[in-house]
């Protein structure tokens, strides 16, 4: 699915024809010629969309984990993002068709960090989450990680990549709340035993803010990191606007409300001060300053 | 009109300050610079207006941080900022080394922290300082300065008294006043060598999941094009009240067509702000705009079209036959 | 919160008036409801809220009268009307014939024309009275009523004096000030048995060709959903200050979720303006539509929602918790 | 192109699909299913169509005469409207394909007035203008009378209805102001011998306000009246707004603000006070009270 150029680091802005469009449940998987972002993309990292066309009255990009990209060769380069439909700016996306132009900045944020070659790892997506997971997984395994992956959702139609994942990795688990697919429960109960079985080292995990939290203690249990990729709300998604903060604890001890746009989407969940979002701790840097 | 003009003098000034053209950045919406220097080089800008700075470092509000709303959207950043030591000496920094023209925001809790932020900046290499008495998101609502024409001229003399006398400096009102005209005057004569305007409206959204205020900070700040007629109209009263300010416009620009409308307003410059989260590019893109709209409308350069939409059709007619007898002189001169 | 709620109280009142839903026309938006009546019955509204009337006709500005702008327009009507005593025998007696809840607008040059408009409707068939001291369009700016909690107050408490007792006045105010809750609670204590708000914020377009401002009347009124987090600020302020009063909201309503900000905001019932422009029957739509999210959201009845935003969210949770106790209880009555 | 059904006289809102859409040099022609519209329509009025689709940022309809219709029969009825690209509005609607729908409100404000049989007339219509003329001279011709019809542009890119025009009368009158097609000139030239030659008792017009003016001048000075169909800018076009009104003289001799939806868009020349459009004149009933 993915070979990683080197990486290009700077964002770019394109417009991008959409090459194809596929339903998979409740989601639509878009596939855009984008060779200036397909080219500098790494895992983890997200694309921002523009939404409702000329004389829109929707002023903001609608953010989007990147699934994957083909970089250019005998084709034009192309990415692939997977939506659900939300509001007035997805429910826009879900009426586009193929040839229609999108206008994209990216790639944006970190991308997932990349262990030594060979750390055994699990993955853990929700709902569409599994999406930036799944080229992470490739990444990893070319590296010659052992690889186990745990995919989640509410129920059977919002599970994303089930196909795709056990074409990679041969078997994995599924859960869901009401047990329509795979075991019933949560992504949480299975871990444990994978990251026993496998001996991991590490964990990476996209979805809900619940979720991600729960996997981070799950993974603190353990003793081993977990890599979360966070989903704020945000106006630029390119560092300037400051709406995407989350308290998050710094190497040096200290509490600062940080971008998750350029300094995320991906976080040690270990330095995430879950309990502490949409509020202002007292210790955080700077509260006392307002 | 004139239907051919090849090229337009862009370049303005703001008091003292000469820029190679009218676009800048607007405060809060551009960092400093840094970001969108990923996308375009700073310097080419009419000048770079970073995020209000305050002394001490500083959180901000709790999320969520912003709303969409129609053709705009609330923010209620609460001015998270580094303070101004890690500004001098970071973002400072990186604009002087990338050639930026530098307009730096200052915001204080009273008049004594505007005070000690212009002694920081004294020997800094800035260009203009724009004081924004207007912040709408700092808790004290009952406290915004440009809300009182008093409050507004203590700052703004003193600050004026602190800072080095070769950088002039700008007050930054709001629209939600009763008379931004008052203001303008007040601040006028309290020695502002400009004004910018506006800062963003207060207002409020309703999440209808959670029935609860959408932001952390209940209220928050409307910016973008929806706003854009109240600007211009504040633009159009405050060149009326002090003609001979120098006004920084801003409010809802997106296209080189909306900068021209505050231009003929009576603005000499203009802030892109939330047009950026949409198109960071776009500050760039406007300068191109914003010089081929002048064409189409046969300026000669940007300074004759500041404020002509003041002026009678007789005069406008005057200002082109004007420029056409120049025109036709010079046909004839190189015979 | 509930997932089903068959049916939903929608009535509601303002003062002593009881409507029989929240959803009424603003004024200037629906003329006297005849040309609407086209579309539907004007009878199954909460009311029609006519065009400010004056004493006597009034040709109002000169055209262009509108602009359109991102998410709202500019209108510079400047009040054209028939006068009071053509609106009585033509327009009061349609709406009565029609069976129309009827709100009737008054606007004046002075206090003593305010009071005459209210003594010459002292006898006629009218449910509520809404002063208009605050329309923007108006060539004296400097002396619009709602700008000054003095002014606004003397024509408030004269107008309370002359109106019949049994009719309700509803002051509208104008958001174009420093401090709305300031004139909310003078207009209170001068005896308004509610408040109307918002009315347009002053704007301004400058037309591209022309040069020139686009508008007759230079400056106009903007409307429309770009308004509207403005809107639904000012009721929440306004609810804060007078919690006591009720308030009739409007600015930028197009949807029965627009609708419902408001009254989680503290408005009693909503007036649609200019979305009517783009749809003739949106008042209409919005009862269904308000309708449906109160049901969706599990409230008994519209006054349960009215001011709910600011409940802290204990307090919220314990309505929904007593309405499932309530329900718990039929049930087992039942058996 | 019409056959006249009682008019029913209320206007309707109903969401209608494109069937059809023709480029005509510089015009496109709509022809839109909506039977309401078309059952009630009479030559004159207009139609007011929402653009911009959900979460646009433009509020207003906008306003277009209506070229023709075709009243449900077999099929379900529908309208014609032609319209050029100016604005946001208008380029929107040049985007629109057939199969789409359509936002629309109609039949809007008063028609043509009708003359007694056999009443001779001559129809000028300026570019897009002649759109609303040709169903008229379709109800003329049905009702005995003789009809010759002027059309102008500025240039030949901007004449409207030329061969619709030409077979309905044989032979019409063309002026463009560049002389790319027909005479060069103004339509107001060849009026004069139009209407002597006919023994004209009434004019029809439609285009821009200066040609509106020029054509009731000419036909004033024949002592016969020029019915024109006006084009202001109209917010709500249903008469609740008072955004579009033109200093018209009524009856009575007085002069008032009236609203040119409701009460137009089809005045008489001769009442319009052409010279004070844009200005309060002191006259104007009710300017004493501003
Ligand atoms: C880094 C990142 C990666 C994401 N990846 C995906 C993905 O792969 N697939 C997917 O379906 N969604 C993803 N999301 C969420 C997606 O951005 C939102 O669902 C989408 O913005 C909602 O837009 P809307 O117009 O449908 O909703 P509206 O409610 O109309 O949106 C209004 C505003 O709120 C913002 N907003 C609303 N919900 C969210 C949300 N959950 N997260 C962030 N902003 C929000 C919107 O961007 C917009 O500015 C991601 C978000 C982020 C920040
Ligand atoms: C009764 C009537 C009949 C008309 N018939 C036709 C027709 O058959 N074909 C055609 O091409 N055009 C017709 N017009 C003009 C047409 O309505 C405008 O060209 C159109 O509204 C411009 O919209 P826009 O979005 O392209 O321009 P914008 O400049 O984006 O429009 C902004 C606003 O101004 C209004 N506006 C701008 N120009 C005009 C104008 N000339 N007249 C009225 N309102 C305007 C728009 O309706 C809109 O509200 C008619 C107008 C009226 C009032
Ligand atoms: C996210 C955000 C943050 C802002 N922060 C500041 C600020 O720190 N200081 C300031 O003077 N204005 C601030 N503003 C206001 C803008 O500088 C500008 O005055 C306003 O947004 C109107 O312009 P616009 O519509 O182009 O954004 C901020 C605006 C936004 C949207
Ligand atoms: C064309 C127009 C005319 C108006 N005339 C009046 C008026 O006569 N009196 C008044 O109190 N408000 C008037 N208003 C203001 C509206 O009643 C309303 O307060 C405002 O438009 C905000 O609501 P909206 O966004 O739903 O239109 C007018 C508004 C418009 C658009
Ligand atoms: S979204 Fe603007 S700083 Fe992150
Ligand atoms: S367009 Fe509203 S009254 Fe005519």
């Amino acid at each position: 699915m993915t070979e990683l150029a080197t990486p290009q680091y700077k964002p770019v802005q394109e417009t991008g024809e959409i090459f194809d469009l596929t339903r998979f449940g409740e989601y639509l998987q878009f596939t855009v010629v984008a060779p200036g972002i397909a080219e500098a993309y790494r895992p983890g990292q997200f694309v921002a969309v523009a939404v409702g066309g000329a004389d829109t009255s929707m002023l903001l990009r609608r953010s989007f984990a990147l699934y994957g990209v083909k970089p250019g060769g005998d084709y034009a380069g192309t990415i692939q993002f997977v939506i659900a439909a939300k509001g007035k700016g997805t429910r826009w996306l879900f009426d586009r068709r193929p040839g229609d132009s999108l206008d994209l900045v990216g790639p944006l944020g970190v991308p997932f960090p990349v262990p030594r070659n060979g750390t055994p790892a699990v993955l853990v997506g929700g709902g569409y989450g599994t999406a930036p997971l799944l080229p992470m997984a490739e990444l990893l395994i070319a590296a010659d990680s052992e690889v186990e992956m745990i995919i989640g959702a509410a129920t059977a139609d919002r599970l994303f990549g089930q196909l795709p994942a056990k074409r990679l990795l041969g078997k994995i688990t599924v859960t869901t709340d009401d047990g329509s697919a795979g075991q019933r429960g949560w992504v949480t109960d299975p871990l444990p035993s994978a990251i026993e079985r496998l001996g991991a080292e590490i964990v990476y995990a996209c979805g809900p803010m619940g979720m991600l939290r729960a996997v981070g203690e799950v993974a603190k249990a353990h003793a081993i990191p977990a890599q979360v990729a966070v989903e704020e709300s945000m106006a630029c998604g390119i560092g300037v606007c400051m709406t995407c903060v989350l308290p998050v604890r710094g190497s040096d001890g200290v509490s600062r409300f940080v971008r998750s746009c350029v300094e995320g989407p991906v976080f040690d969940a270990g330095r995430i001060r879950w309990a502490d979002v949409g509020s202002v701790p007292a210790d955080l840097f700077g509260a006392d300053g307002n | 009109m004139r239907t051919t003009q090849p090229t337009v003098d862009l370049r303005t000034s703001l008091a003292s300050v000469q820029l190679a053209n009218p676009v800048l950045t607007a405060s809060g919406c551009a960092a400093a610079g840094k970001e969108l220097g990923q996308f375009f080089d700073v310097a080419d800008l009419g000048g770079i207006v970073t995020k209000s700075i305050m002394m001490r470092p500083r959180s901000g509000r709790a999320t969520p941080r912003m709303a969409e709303t129609p053709s705009g959207m609330l923010n209620s950043i609460g001015l998270q900022g580094p303070g101004i030591d890690s500004f001098i000496a970071n973002d400072l920094k990186w604009l002087k080394d990338n050639g930026a023209r530098t307009v730096v925001s200052i915001a204080g809790h009273n008049t004594d922290e505007f005070v000690n932020l212009a002694k920081r900046l004294y020997n800094q290499p800035i260009d203009l300082l724009e004081v924004n008495i207007s912040c709408p998101n700092v808790e004290s609502r009952g406290q915004v300065f440009a809300c009182d024409p008093l409050a507004a001229s203590r700052v703004i003399s003193a600050v004026r008294r602190a800072a080095n006398p070769n950088v002039p400096i700008f007050a930054k009102l709001t629209p939600d006043v009763t008379d931004i005209a008052a203001i303008a005057r007040s601040v006028a004569d309290a020695g502002a060598d400009g004004i910018s305007l506006i800062n963003t409206l207060l207002g409020m959204v309703i999440d209808l999941d959670t029935l609860r205020p959408a932001l952390g900070g209940i209220t928050g700040g409307l910016s973008g094009p929806a706003i854009r007629p109240v600007a211009v109209r504040c633009v159009w009263q405050v060149h009326q009240a002090v003609p001979h300010l120098p006004l920084l416009g801003m409010g809802g620009i997106k296209t080189g067509r909306d900068a021209l409308e505050f231009i003929l307003a009576g603005a000499c410059a203009v802030s892109v702000g939330t047009a950026v989260f949409h198109d960071p590019t776009a500050p760039m893109r406007i300068i191109g705009e914003l010089r081929d709209e002048l064409a189409l409308r046969g300026f000669a350069s940007l300074t004759d079209a500041v404020g002509f939409a003041h002026k009678s059709a007789a005069e406008q007619d005057g200002y082109f036959a004007g420029l056409a007898r120049a025109d036709a002189a010079a046909i004839a001169g190189e015979r």
